[in-house]
């Protein structure tokens, strides 16, 4: 059951901006709602003020500039899935949001949103890291700008000080002869992760050597993060079965699984010595190709 | 305290003062009368709240009503022009495409969301189109092959 | 050309138009001037006294109307096995004590519904915690707290099946194997919660409105609750949004909105939220099961021993049937000539549970075909092979348990072998499982106690020839408002919109034990069509007279049309009869009357349909995923009456038994139930549900109307089984316990590899 | 010859354990104070039933039965 609350449906960043700094922590923001609305539902959450910035045009778009793709943080999920500049140069987001929950979620819920709820299954989140991507939060005092695998604090716990607002997501332009890939474990096709992998490989000019890589696991620790040992293991070297599933078995020891309903932490650990080679290995080959 | 909500459900007007806290569902059940939207669930995952907000399907019950102000709002019963049903309407009737009807409503506003933005979607694409509405009767495939039929044109739109 | 006009034509849903657009009106949409809301409030702890409920501040609080207690009820013990009353021991509001968390303990009406729910946590309880049991096995041991007074090692009931010599065949088997299993729980979730609006009168008189299986038994329990005359009371069951077997005993939802009604002579409605729904409402009984089968070397079944132990839950409810009907299909579909079953089901601190779609038979299937496919795999013998050498036959006798007449389980099994040699070699790591399955059109029994005949229908003609029906039969979405109007449609020869059906409306309709047991096409549908059968003869009775035709000539009704049968063009309108009818009949509609009680059948029920299922999976050997591709079913179920409506009970049974095998399960901690809402408890949805083909076989059950038998609880038994036969044919691991989730296929797989490894030392 | 419950009419003309079957089946108050009245804790009987196969509840009770009930036709 819902406790009321004074809401607040500013037009622009400016006002929300204003309405943050003046209620503080009496007042949580809304966005599309789908995460929130469930706690609050369920009384978890009840603010006394509620600033809805779903109406905030200037935090809704996709731009495809020369130093990458930015994204606003009130873009629906939707938006990004349908977008087709997206879809011609960064398929992953395309793949990774088709799969997040419902149809009806994504036409409402927001990239956003997702991000500040700091879900460790979050779809988001891993396919980010692993694009090397940037997040910039604005406050009354400025704006300040981090690295996405930052962001995420604790276990729904993010780098929003008070009164500030995640305002837009950058994804730098992949580096040549580069591919990504993201896949999610789970027994239910649109349910959140189990376990989640995201990897990123840079091929060498013509000696088939991974020059760089990025793996980001999701559902594996209290927030989505890089398995940066198991990236060194295949830093800058000719990628082998052997190697791969060294990097699986590194990777696992990165992890700080939990065991729930949905899967233990054995199991956890097991599905990502095996998804973690099978992701790389299939970021290496469609590098091959592009 | 009480807020304005001026929207549109089903091509009529409303102009009505709710609490903020209001949820579209309740907006629509409880003060527009529109009983045909259901809920089934307290986590937003069973989809029997199915309605159409500016030609998009989303979940009523996980969406604040002052959030639709100045939307269009199709219910489920809006579907029908006059005493003509619509042809999804026709196909559920003629492949059985429900049986407790109870997520009929959110089943067809869904699928009708679908047709909207993609006229000929793949089966894989109808089932996605569905896939955030639950059924514990019909085992989906019926539903399916409606849509199916409609996408075959076997349906002529409602003049 | 079938001989029939009505029956087997692929029609809509009588209500179908209602529900596809909307207008459709459930118990959850019913509002009434000067109505109330209530909420309930219910026990955190899985066991303890209730020392002190202390309601003043609720009442305080501005818009409630009322609050109830246990010490508001007349203390009376509800159940549905009526005639053993020590199985009647659910209080619903708890007056000492609490026996599972979710028991109710209080209830509230007020102007709405976040009042009712904030006057909840105004309520103090004081309750005085007391040790708790969860499982079974720690139940029925020495010195396990006692649940129920009285009631030693807490067992609630036992049950005990047995024919031939058990003992002495194990003897003379060449092969024997012993294996056991566990059988998880599951949650019906049916899309509309239970929900109720009860309104008493000044005149004392109840009228209820509530989402249910059997309006009859729900105006009967009311009345032994509320020490009522139970024609004092009316029941309306508008539009059902799903039952399964939850909605046909009294729940929270309906005890606590009529208490409170009573005391304010004002409508109170009560809609469950879905966490109430998981936690405490029903649920499927889950079984630990022990089975011993022996056979010879050429693979005939010499003897079968079962025992076991079900999880009981806090009361009885119809967990005392689920324990028998669990023994008695575990002997189903094959011929054991020695065989011995022992149940006992057993309180625990949980949530009760009771009858859910198939009601002890998924069970018993899973297992009984799962170990069936092991003795092949031990005798080398093709598991349908083996299946076909022990099947059941027409006209077979399950030694003084049943009587089975018709049976199409051999034509079943040469189809799904036909559907699986077509497949021809399938993909690595793909599978394909059978699994065969028999079950009931409704039982014999009759535990409710009630004098009244098992259905009962009423069928008036109007004046313009349009025909009522009033049935107590329920329709919860299995269309059996549509069955029963084909059933009189046929009988009368007229059409299907010449017929318009009341049901569930215990104020019109004659009573009807209503639907569970897969009882209603059969038992319904014969009391529906001796209805129509006593109007028609009045109409033959009138043309005959009026046609003045050789009195060698037999009359029949056709599509509309009074005819001889000899010769169908020499007829007249079935409408102008109708009318020269009534005006011959002093001016009185016609009306015809019908009912049914099944008399010295077997056992168990007046018929059974079988089926064999084929379910084909792909698994991913590294993660222990896998894949529902296609479930493929040979049924038969007699005369198919609806056929839209029994392929959608088909496809409906596989994402319902299917969940059972695959994904959904009830986890629990010290009794509380850790996934109580639709986002964790796991549910087959568009993009997992695999294809499904029914192949349909053509039998005629002679105890039916018009040949039919039943297609609704069936099919929900064959699927566990066909799936943990197929993940053992893809990558060689058997799985013991359901749900077959990947990290068990995973752990399974990582232990034969160890074995080989061993073994190849 | 015949076996006749002590408590109820049914006469079971198979064997003592038959006679046994029904007794320990039919569970009701009646029944189990006649069993526990031969020195037997019924809850003990159903213990030994379905901690193993071969049906052991019954054999003891059938020993009492085969004395106390037995009836020549």
């Amino acid at each position: 059951m819902i406790k009321d609350f004074e809401h607040f449906a500013p037009k622009t960043l400016k006002e929300a901006l204003a309405l943050l700094a003046k209620y503080g922590d009496d007042c949580k923001v809304i966005c599309g709602g789908q995460s929130l609305l469930i706690l609050m539902r369920q009384g978890l959450v009840a603010p006394k003020y509620m600033v809805d910035i779903k109406g905030i045009s200037e935090l809704n778009y996709i731009k495809d500039e020369k130093d990458g793709l930015k994204i606003g943080a009130t873009t629906t999920h939707r938006a990004i899935e349908k977008s087709p500049v997206i879809k011609k140069k960064y398929p992953v987001l395309v793949e990774m949001e088709t799969r997040l929950a419902s149809i009806q979620t994504r036409n409402w819920g927001t990239i956003g949103g997702n991000i500040c709820h700091g879900d460790p299954a979050g779809d988001p989140v891993p396919v980010l890291i692993a694009l090397n991507a940037t997040l910039t939060v604005a406050g009354a005092k400025g704006k300040r700008s981090m690295p996405v695998e930052n962001f995420s604090l604790d276990y729904f716990e993010v780098d929003l000080k008070d009164g500030e607002l995640l305002t837009e997501i950058q994804i730098p332009v992949p580096p040549p002869r580069t591919s990504t890939v993201y896949t999610k474990f789970n027994i239910i096709e649109s349910d959140l992760a189990t376990v989640s992998v995201a990897a990123s490989v840079t091929l060498g000019s013509g000696d088939g050597v991974c020059q760089n890589v990025r793996i980001a696991l999701g559902a594996a620790a209290p927030m989505a993060i890089r398995a940066k040992k198991a990236e060194k293991v295949l830093k800058g070297k000719k990628i082998t079965e052997a190697l791969l599933s060294e990097a699986g078995e590194v990777a696992a020891t990165e992890t700080e699984p939990i065991s729930d309903i949905a899967a233990s932490e054995e199991y956890r650990r097991e599905l990502v010595k095996v998804l973690v080679p099978r992701m790389t290995k299939e970021a290496l080959a469609r590098a091959k190709k592009a | 305290m009480k807020k304005e909500l001026k929207f549109k459900v089903n091509g009529q007007p409303y102009d009505i003062f709710v609490e903020p806290k209001k949820l579209l569902v309740e907006v629509l059940r409880d003060l527009v009368g529109l009983t045909g939207t259901k809920r089934g669930c307290n986590s937003s995952s069973c989809g029997a709240c199915t309605v159409m907000l500016n030609g998009m399907a989303v979940k009523s019950c996980s969406v604040l009503a002052l959030q639709a102000n100045g939307a269009e709002v199709v219910t489920v019963e809006g579907l029908a022009t006059g005493n003509k049903l619509s042809p999804l309407q026709k196909a559920f009737l003629d492949h059985g495409a429900y049986q407790c009807g109870f997520c009929t409503p959110g089943m067809l506003m869904s699928s009708t969301a679908l047709l909207a933005e993609n006229p000929k979607p793949t089966k894989q694409q109808m089932k996605e189109g569905i896939d955030g509405n639950i059924c514990r009767c019909t085992g989906y495939n019926s539903i399916i092959r409606a849509v199916t039929a409609v996408v075959k044109g076997e349906y002529k739109e409602a003049k | 050309m079938s001989e029939y006009s009505v029956i087997g034509k692929r029609v809509h849903n009588v209500d179908g138009t209602e529900k596809v657009t909307g207008s459709a009106k459930y118990t959850f949409d019913v509002v009434m001037p000067n109505m109330l809301y209530g909420k309930i409030l219910r026990s955190p702890y899985p066991h303890a006294n209730i020392l002190k409920i202390d309601t003043r501040r609720a009442k305080r609080l501005v818009g409630v109307k009322a609050v109830v207690t246990g010490k508001d009820t007349l203390g009376r013990k509800q159940g549905i096995w009526r005639r053993f009353p020590e199985l009647c021991d659910e209080e619903i509001l708890c007056r000492a004590k609490v026996r599972y968390i979710g028991d109710a303990v209080a209830a509230v009406a007020a102007i709405d519904e976040d009042t009712a729910e904030e006057a909840l946590d105004l309520i103090d309880v004081e309750y005085e915690p007391l040790p708790a049991v969860f499982d079974p096995m720690d139940a029925i041991k020495e010195g396990a707290p006692q649940i129920h007074e009285g009631v030693e090692l807490n067992i609630n009931i036992n049950r005990h099946i047995e024919w031939g010599d058990v003992d002495e065949a194990f003897e003379k088997c060449d092969h024997i194997r012993e294996d056991k299993f566990k059988c998880s729980s599951q949650a019906h979730v049916c899309m509309e919660t239970h929900d109720a609006v009860a309104s008493f009168g000044h005149n004392g008189k109840l009228e209820a409105w509530t989402s249910s299986q059997s309006s009859y038994y729900i105006q009967r329990l009311y009345a032994d609750m509320l020490d009522m005359n139970e024609s004092d009371i009316r029941v309306h069951n508008r539009h059902t949004g799903g039952g399964f077997g939850s909605k046909f005993e009294l729940d929270s939802a309906q005890f606590c909105a009529a208490i409170l009604s009573q005391k304010l002579c004002r409508p109170v409605k009560i809609v469950l939220t879905r966490e109430e729904e998981f936690t405490a409402t029903k649920r499927r009984t889950p079984m630990y099961y022990f089975l011993k089968l022996g056979a010879k070397k050429d693979g005939t079944m010499l003897a079968k021993e079962v025992r076991v132990i079900t999880e009981g839950g806090a009361y009885t409810a119809m967990g005392a049937t689920a324990l028998y009907l669990t023994g008695f299909f575990s002997s189903f579909p094959y011929k054991y000539p020695n065989y011995r079953y022992d149940g006992y089901r057993v309180y625990t601190n949980t949530a009760t549970t009771s009858a859910m779609r198939g009601f002890g038979a998924p069970q018993s299937t899973f297992v009984g075909e799962s170990q069936l496919d092991m003795m092949a795999d031990d005798l080398g013998i093709d598991p349908v092979e083996l299946r076909r050498k022990n099947g059941m036959t027409p006209n077979y006798e399950v030694p003084g348990q049943a009587f089975i007449q018709s049976c199409g389980l051999h034509q079943c099994l040469d189809k799904i072998e036909e559907h699986i040699k077509k497949q021809g070699k399938l993909p690595p790591n793909h599978g394909i499982g059978v699994s065969a399955y028999g079950f009931m059109s409704g039982g014999i029994f009759n535990w409710f106690n009630t004098p009244y005949a098992f259905s009962a229908a009423l069928v008036r003609i109007n004046i313009d020839g349009k025909v009522d029906v009033y049935t107590g039969a329920c329709d919860m979405g299995q269309g059996s408002n549509t069955t029963l109007s084909m059933i009189c449609a046929e009988e009368l020869g007229v059409r299907l919109e010449d017929v318009r059906i009341f049901s569930g409306d215990t104020g019109i309709c004659p009573p009807d034990l209503g639907a569970w047991g897969s009882r209603q096409t059969l038992m319904s549908g014969n009391a529906v069509k001796r209805a129509a059968a006593e109007c028609k003869q009045q109409l033959i009775e009138f043309a005959a007279a009026k046609m003045g035709a050789n009195i060698v000539y037999d009359l029949d009704i056709k599509d509309r049309w009074v005819h001889l049968v000899d010769r169908p063009e020499r007829g007249v309108s079935y409408f102008d009869i109708v009318k020269e009818t009534i005006r011959g009949k002093d001016g009185v509609a016609i009306m015809g009357r019908g009912h049914y009680t099944p008399h010295r059948k077997g056992m168990i029920s007046p018929a059974y349909s079988f089926g064999v299922q084929a379910a084909e999976v792909e698994v991913d050997p590294e993660t222990g995923r896998y894949k529902l591709v296609n479930v493929t079913t040979a049924h038969e179920s007699g005369t198919v009456i609806n056929p839209l409506g029994i392929e959608g009970q088909l496809e409906g049974a596989i994402m319902m038994a299917g969940g059972y095998g695959f994904c959904e399960d009830q986890p629990m901690d010290e009794g509380k139930i850790l996934n109580p809402s639709i986002a964790d408890y796991k549910l087959i949805r568009s993009l997992d549900m695999p294809e499904t083909d029914i192949l349909e076989i053509d039998t005629y059950e002679p105890e039916g109307p018009f040949g039919a038998k039943e297609a609704g609880e069936g099919l929900t038994n064959p699927t566990a089984g066909a799936i943990g036969n197929a993940v053992y044919k893809a990558v060689g691991v058997r799985i013991y316990d359901l749900p077959i989730t990947p990290e068990k296929v995973l752990k399974a797989l990582k232990e034969k590899e160890k074995q080989t490894k061993k073994a190849k030392k | 010859m015949s076996y006749h419950c002590p408590v109820c009419n049914k006469v079971s003309n198979k064997s003592a354990l038959d006679l046994a079957r029904h007794m320990i089946g039919r569970g009701d108050k009646v029944h189990r104070d006649w069993i526990t009245s031969k020195g037997f804790k019924y809850s003990e009987l159903l213990a030994l039933q379905f901690k193993s196969f071969g049906g052991e509840g019954f054999k003891a009770l059938a020993e009492v039965l085969e004395k106390e009930t037995k009836v020549k036709d």
